[in-house]
Formats: structure tokens, C-alpha cells, sequence
């Protein structure tokens, strides 16, 4: 199991799923209709470390962080 | 050195002050902070900031790291929660003993914050908060969620 | 508005308080001092500058004139006399409503201050004090007096 | 008669001359050997503003500065 967080304006609350790697987690966020608007948007993270790479390999435990766009100061 | 997080607006005096007392003791040349101040614009009462700690100190520290191999050091101070209009949100500032190490490295700080800090921007209208989506920029590497393969 | 010019080191933080509390409330998004400290650095204990105010003051005049065509407004202060290391002979501001107009304006505003502005410094080695030839810039237009037509 | 000042790390005093143009007061500066190391380096002002042009006209009681290199900050 891995754990998806959804950041700032984002209003859903954190789910569990089973994923081997981030091109499952794109795929299951892919059904979910209420993200369509963000998903082209969204940067991940992985264990709080930013990755750019759908194959990247997903262990039990990680925690999948989708941070919508971003306006500091 | 972490970011400094404070809920509501920025005392930038006192920050300001503490910057200074720490820099002049150790022979920098140059020092420049970067004060972002709320503007009264739109009809807003105030911002207010939900920020992503974690990650927001990993992009510190990679920035950190830069500067100091250019023989600079970086200062960052951001609010959290509600910042009404005409105080401040956002500090940053850069020591360096050369005057255009400096003033290069306060454009692509500040730039850069603006564009991959996480840090989400809402706009207090009405008492009403208004996620600022068309200020907002998407993060580099944004999208790898919506590729097919 | 004037340069500042005050005898001996800047008082840094009282000068900044200054021009805060005046930006505050004229709804100013950023707020960019350059804040310029004494290096100690060859063996000096101080620098010391002469400045031509008239000039100064013209030079000053231009620059104010040019940052209001681009909405921003311009701050700036300086030392005469001796400043002993690691403290402040320079400071200068950029108030915009526009953090690129902001962050563009220090930069140009600060270089055209070294090469252009009326200031001569020297550096005070062993209670002497030497013009600081090698750091100093020819102004612009600087050379009419050799030519022969 | 106008008036020559020299300004900065020139240690001299101001002078009186006859000139009715910048190109006088450079013939009369060129004679000078004490100012041979810095005529090359040296901005000009009349009566505070700057001038670039040696054909600039002089008139009775002008100022004229002479403004070394520079380094502020």
C-alpha cells in the first residue's frame, strides 16, 4: 500500500492504494473525475522528495505527495 | 538553516535586524533583502498561505548549497495563515562578499521561489478564501500525472 | 527627494525602518534595499569617501525620474568621511508595485551607482589615507580634457 | 574668467582662466604635467552639469569640475 496526500487547495483527504510504481498511481488518479481539472498541473513528490519520472518504483509505505500550482509571497 | 515560518504577517524589522546582527559580524560586502509587501488590489482584505514544510526545506537547502558555492549565503522568512493588505508575507535575502554574486543571486532566489516554492496562495475577499489559481504556477515537472505511458 | 548623506557609518537599521514605514503605506508590493558593508580586506581599518552633493544630487534626480516612468520610486544613502570595517557606507532601495520591475531597477541602479556616481573612495592603512585608484571607474565621457580638437 | 575645480583625490586648488570654450580649458589642462596621469580618466562638469562635448561655449563665472574615477558603495 502506498499513501496518495493531496496539498494545498486541493479539498480531498488522503487515500490508500496498491501501486508498484508511479505510472500506477497516474492511472488510478486517471479514474478519478474530480482531479481531471488538476491533473495536467500537479508536480509529485515521493517521500517528500520531487521526482519527474513515471517509472519511478513504489515500495509499501511511500507517501505520494500531488502539489497543485504554486504562488509564494 | 531552515526557513523561518510565521503565522501571519512578518515582523520585517525584527527580521531584518537579526539578518543584519548575524552578516556584519562575519565580513560579507553586500547584503540584500527582498521584502514582499501585500498590495490592496482587487478587493481583498488579505492573503493567507497554506505552505508544504518538507519540501519546502529541501528546496531551501538545494538553494542553500548553490549560493554557498558562489560564496553566498541565503536567508528566507514566509508567513502562514492570513496576511492582511500593507504588511509583509515574504522575506529573502542574500550576503555575499561580491556585489554581483548578490544582486544575481536575489533575482534567481526570488524567481525561483515564485515558481517552484511549495506554497499555495489564497486571496481573502469578503472573509471568503479564494484559492489565487490564476497567479498560481504549476511546479517544474507538473503533468507526469496525466501521461498515458 | 534627496540623497542622505550622513558623517560616518550608516545607521543601518534606523535608515531601513525609515523607508519601511514610508512604503507601508503607499500599497508598494516589493521592497529591495542593497545594503553595502565595509569589508575588511587588505589590512584596512576603514574606508573613507568624498562625495560632490551638486552632482550627486542630479545624478540622483535622473535615476528617481527614470524608476517613476517604470511605477517605482527610489531611496538612497551614503557615508562621508571614515567608515571602519564591517559597518555600513551604502545603502540604497527600489519600492515597485511589480517584483520584475523591482528586482530589475536595484541591479541596473546599483551598477550605475559604482561607475557613475560622484564618490571617491580611499582606504585608511595604517591611519593613512589612500585614493583607491584601482577600484575606481573612469565616469561616463570621461577623457574630453586629452583630446586635441 | 571661469573657474576650474578639481574634485576628489586631486590635491589641487582652483584655478582662474580665460576660455571661451571646453577646448580652451583642455589646451590649458594639456600644459599642466601635474595632471598628465589623470587627463584621460577625468569626467567633466559645467556649473554642475555634465558635458561630453568639447565645443561646449563658456561664459563669464562658469564653473568647471573635474571629476576623477569614481567608487562608491
Amino acid at each position: 500500500m502506498v499513501r496518495i496526500e493531496f496539498l494545498g487547495p486541493i479539498a480531498k483527504t488522503s487515500i490508500d492504494i496498491e501501486a508498484s510504481s508511479l505510472k500506477d498511481v497516474a492511472l488510478y488518479l486517471q479514474q478519478d473525475s474530480e482531479l481531471s481539472v488538476w491533473l495536467d498541473k500537479l508536480a509529485i513528490a515521493v517521500n517528500d522528495t520531487m521526482v519527474c519520472d513515471l517509472d519511478h518504483i513504489l515500495k509499501d509505505g511511500d507517501k505520494i505527495s500531488l502539489l497543485p500550482p504554486v504562488c509564494g509571497g | 538553516m531552515m526557513v523561518e515560518i510565521y503565522d501571519g504577517p512578518l515582523d520585517v524589522k525584527a527580521i531584518f535586524s537579526n539578518w543584519l546582527d548575524e552578516g556584519m559580524e562575519r565580513n560579507w560586502g553586500a547584503f540584500i533583502p527582498f521584502v514582499g509587501i501585500v498590495r490592496e488590489e482587487g478587493g481583498i482584505e488579505a492573503l493567507s498561505f497554506d505552505i508544504y514544510e518538507p519540501i519546502l526545506n529541501t528546496w531551501f537547502d538545494d538553494w542553500q548549497a548553490k549560493a554557498n558555492k558562489r560564496g553566498a549565503i541565503l536567508k528566507m522568512a514566509h508567513s502562514r495563515g492570513d496576511v492582511r493588505v500593507h504588511t509583509s508575507s515574504y522575506m529573502s535575502a542574500v550576503f555575499s562578499p561580491k556585489r554581483r554574486v548578490a544582486l544575481e543571486l536575489i533575482d534567481e532566489f526570488v524567481e525561483d521561489f515564485k515558481a517552484n516554492a511549495p506554497i499555495w496562495k489564497y486571496d481573502i475577499i469578503n472573509g471568503k478564501r479564494v484559492y489565487a489559481e490564476d497567479r498560481s504556477t504549476p511546479m517544474n515537472g507538473a503533468g507526469l500525472m496525466s501521461k498515458k505511458d
